[in-house]
């Protein structure tokens, strides 16, 4: 069931160049989010559309998102102080099924996508799991949240050029800890996303990714939001991702 | 208590307020925001004779006050709107309005004939799409075409036809004429401008196929010039629609010559708007004296 | 430091960024905002061959992202013009954009032979006027009208003729076609969009000609597309306009197919827009190691 | 000259339903400032044409309007705090003559026109002359800024229905000061304006109006905010609001 909340603000914290944490007071989103799930929040008059961002976390009525300067609405959105209220549809779209990652499995995020991974690795540990994170950053500028992973479970830190952590992708890590994983789930960009769905296809692991798409309505009835999939037939039908995803399990994906 | 109730072309609608085709799904999705029965009526996403799976990615645009779409007329088909679709919008009291979209004028014909035997108060037909039998112009920019089209179907029709106009027409009262001498029962207009956007940075356009309809707020006065425009010329009732967002747009509408209403764009803003709209018009009229919605059609003083 | 000069029609101009007719006077009242060569060039108010008083008021209505204006083209004549604007704005290390309006062929022809000989840079017809003669149908609306006034007024021009284009019809490129076949040297679009705004409490028009020019971001969408359109359709400059605000729109602006551009209404909500926009634009293309503006026009990749 | 400034809100007081002063600091429009000359206010991202609003007054650097909500710009308007900042254009156009109006002035104002009479009283009286004021209202909520000006000179308020003060029209106080006079000034709606001029003229004063059109570029550009004037050839020729006003001498404009 989707909301309209209006939601305070209750913190706007700067994480790095263009990176932003927003907690806000949402009582009724948090009471039905779940892991992976996404919220469509209005970002000022100057623009028509709302802007999709997804549930990085939340504690009691405090729902956490974190987020990175792109456009207009993003910038707009780091403008927001305390006090200020959100117009904040949510929670929106399918999740992750940590059920069916089995007991060990493996939570990757890729720059802006590692924020819906904490919650997961959270919801995966609650359920019982032994989860493991990779998060894989352009440079040590653009790290986020790595002591909150760590917090939660083991976490793994790559940066692209090698200026924070270990040198490399987050599938040169994935490929070492595939051996004892029982299920792969993942945000982060496209090509991030294939490759990762390629080497878990190989090891006969289910995964699931995360998609990302322009959006209209953000709940399923516009249509807009059309991600390839691989029809029965062989041929391809779009999904939708604000409704049908933002996550997809990987072998559906016509990538 | 204003008297919110209209006659559109024989079917009574509780309020002129509907809903813009492609915008509302079939309905579903929005009804987890709001009651349906709310509303005058619902425009569904427009059909085709078989399922259709729309564009590539990126479907969508945004430009100032409006967007850009190309979905590609993705939906399920006739027979599956009519199997699944009918069923769940007949349980709220509100009118359905089929749109049907076709890319020749027997594919036109084929699916009047076919909803008008199916559950539906009107037939919304679309004729802003590519007649593949003529180069892919759209049938409703060329008065000729409209004719022909028009006419076709209206010979199956059982139902109320409404024919939707193209707004990308140098002269829009010549087609409405067309159509309503081919015998369309009313018009619905508009549908969306033909614009483009460039991704800068990856130096493509944004849309997949590279042109697309705009919508929103921002054509608001273009929709109000052709509905007034529309309303001289022929004599039959109109679905005005074109970025209508508040209480006060729908008043404008009205005045400018609409008999009922359809927002699409906003709702994408504000799922509530619909509700939010019909409870402004209700308290405009209310203070201003207004008994009924219906002594608003037309009735700008120019 | 990129390179923001453009050859237009043999003119040199500084750079890309030029002012849209009719939003920016002769210069006098933008140029206390800041200093007039930093502009590429000049467009002045549209000219008639004797003064027009112009429309009585209300000649504006605001929309959403946009206006509508009916000025009706009020200006002091071509002679006074001439007389008293071009000496101040020679003062500047601009181009001179003359913009010549008429309501029937002689009268065109008559403005662009004077006009010929007075020292201004380019010559911008705009073909949106009614046609006194054809029932007030504009010029810009018909091939058969662009043809004849365009090839009547090329053969008095002594300097390049820019033919400007009226977005209000079913097939940009077929009027471009007409124009550059009829000899125009370059083509500048898009004029104003027909809108309409109500007031709802009076329940009458806002603007007193009731209908109007719809200018400003909201339309930009279309001018990107018209533009596009333009550029593979005929193979002269293009002067591209319509809802310009950043450097970021002088891009997708120039990406479309424009070889210039200039901006017109955003003016009204920052004096200083067009000293930001080319400011934006240098730091964007140094950004992007784009060495000359050059390389931007028509570069889309579509 | 005019000026593009960031103008600090100060104060933002409610004067009544509707009504609203506004004090900004605006050290260089405050330089330059004419009394009922106009400042052109960019009210919010949603609205792309700034709004008109004549000058009340100044005091040092601070600068003051008064206006009353109308649609959405002045709602915007009036939802500012002190701390915010404003887009400001002015001073703007041409105010009030007051060495013209002679020694013993009558200003007049009606309605939301009466603020821009305020520093018009005061630069009158500063210039040696002996102003009255007439402040007509629709009723007693509408009454506003009766206290200064009744700080500057002697004042006559009245209502249109009674309700406060003296019932009745500005014009019906204008005749009784007509004798004394040497010349009026106002600012109001339009069939207020006109009847007040037909009056003056009858007593041969000099009169001066400040007119009222929607605007564009405020500044004398795009020629939207035309007045109908009489030409020399007995026809109406347009003066532009904006530029050649808002004050206009009554005898010029084509009521
Ligand atoms: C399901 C989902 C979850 C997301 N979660 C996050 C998150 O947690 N943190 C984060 O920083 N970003 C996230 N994004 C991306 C985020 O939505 C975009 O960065 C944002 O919409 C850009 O808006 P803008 O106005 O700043 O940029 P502009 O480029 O000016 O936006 C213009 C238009 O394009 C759309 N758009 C641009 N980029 C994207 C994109 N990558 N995805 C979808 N729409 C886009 C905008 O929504 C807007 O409609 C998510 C996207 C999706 C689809
Ligand atoms: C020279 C001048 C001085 C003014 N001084 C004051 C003042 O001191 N206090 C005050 O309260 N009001 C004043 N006004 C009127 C004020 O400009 C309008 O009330 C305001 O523009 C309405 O904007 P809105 O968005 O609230 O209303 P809307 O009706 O939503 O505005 C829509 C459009 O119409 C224009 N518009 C609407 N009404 C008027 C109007 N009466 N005059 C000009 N444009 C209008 C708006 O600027 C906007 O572009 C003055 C107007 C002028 C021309
Ligand atoms: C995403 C989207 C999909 C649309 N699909 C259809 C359609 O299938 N059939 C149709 O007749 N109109 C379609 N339209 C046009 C709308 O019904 C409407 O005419 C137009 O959007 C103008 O109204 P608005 O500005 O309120 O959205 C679509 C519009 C949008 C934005
Ligand atoms: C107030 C106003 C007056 C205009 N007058 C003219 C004119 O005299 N001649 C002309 O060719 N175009 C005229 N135009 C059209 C503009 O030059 C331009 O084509 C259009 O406004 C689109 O650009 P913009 O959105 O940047 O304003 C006028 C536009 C406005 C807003
Ligand atoms: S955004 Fe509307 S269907 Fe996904
Ligand atoms: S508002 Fe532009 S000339 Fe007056």
């Amino acid at each position: 069931m989707s909301i309209q909340e209006n939601c305070r603000v209750v913190a706007n914290t700067r994480l790095g160049e263009g990176l932003y944490a927003l907690t806000m007071h949402a009582p009724a989103i948090c009471a039905q989010a779940q892991c992976g799930q996404f919220v469509h929040i209005a970002c000022g008059e100057g623009n028509l559309l709302r802007r999709p961002i997804s549930i990085c976390g939340w504690q009691g009525d405090a729902l956490r998102v974190v987020f990175q300067t792109k456009g207009e609405g993003t910038k707009w959105l780091a403008a927001r102080q305390a006090g200020d209220v959100l117009d904040v549809l949510g929670p929106l779209g399918h999740g992750f099924g940590v059920a069916a990652l089995g007991a060990k499995p493996v939570l990757i995020g890729g720059g802006i996508g590692v924020p819906p991974m904490l919650q997961t690795a959270k919801a995966a540990k609650d359920a019982g799991a032994q989860p493991r994170a990779v998060l894989g950053f352009r440079n040590r500028g653009a790290v986020i949240l790595e002591a909150d992973f760590q917090a939660v479970c083991e976490t793994f830190v790559t940066t692209d050029d090698g200026s924070y952590a270990r040198h490399g992708f987050v599938t040169d890590v994935l490929k070492e800890l595939l051996a004892g994983a029982t299920g792969v789930a993942a945000c982060g960009p496209k090509p991030m996303l294939k490759a990762i769905a390629a080497l878990a296809e190989d090891a006969g692991l289910p995964c699931q990714v995360s998609m990302e798409e322009r959006m209209g309505c953000g709940i399923g009835a516009c249509l807009v939001c059309a991600c390839a999939l691989k029809a029965e037939n062989g041929e391809t039908r779009y999904g939708h991702v604000c409704k049908d995803g933002p996550v997809f399990d990987a072998k559906e994906v016509a990538w | 208590m204003a008297d919110l109730r209209v006659n559109f072309c024989g079917v009574e609608l509780k309020n002129p307020l509907t809903t813009a085709s492609g915008t509302f799904g079939f309905g579903h999705e929005y009804g987890e925001f709001f009651d349906l029965s709310t509303l005058g009526g619902i425009g569904v996403k427009g059909l085709t004779p078989t399922e259709r799976l729309g564009n590539p990615a990126p479907r969508i645009a945004e430009t100032p006050s409006g967007i850009l779409n190309c979905v590609g007329l993705q939906n399920p088909g006739i027979d599956r709107f009519i199997a699944e679709q009918i069923p769940f919008l007949r349980r709220y009291d509100t009118a359905i309005i089929a749109n049907v979209s076709g890319s020749t004028v027997e594919e036109y014909e084929g699916m009047v004939e076919k909803i008008s035997d199916a559950d539906v108060d009107l037939i919304e037909m679309n004729i802003s799409c590519p007649n593949v039998k003529c180069g892919g112009m759209a049938f409703g920019t060329q008065p000729a075409m409209v004719e022909e089209v028009v006419s076709a179907a209206k010979r199956k029709a059982k139902k109320p036809l409404i024919v939707k106009l193209s707004p990308n027409v140098t002269d829009i009262t010549e087609i409405a004429r067309a159509a309503v001498a081919a015998g369309a029962d009313a018009l619905s207009l508009i549908n969306t401008l033909l614009g483009m956007r460039i991704d800068i940075e990856t130096r493509r356009p944004i849309l997949s196929s590279v042109m697309g309809g705009l919508s929103g707020p921002a054509v608001f006065p273009v929709a109000v010039r052709m509905v007034y425009q529309v309303r001289r010329a022929v004599d039959v009732p109109i679905l005005g629609m074109g970025g209508i967002r508040t209480g006060r747009d729908i008043v404008e509408m009205l005045l400018a010559g609409a008999d009922a209403v359809a927002m699409g764009t906003v709702l994408f803003a504000d799922p509530l708007a619909p509700v939010k709209a019909l409870q402004e018009l209700e308290a405009w009229m209310d203070a201003h004296g207004v008994k009924s919605v219906r002594e608003l059609s037309g009735a700008v003083e120019a």
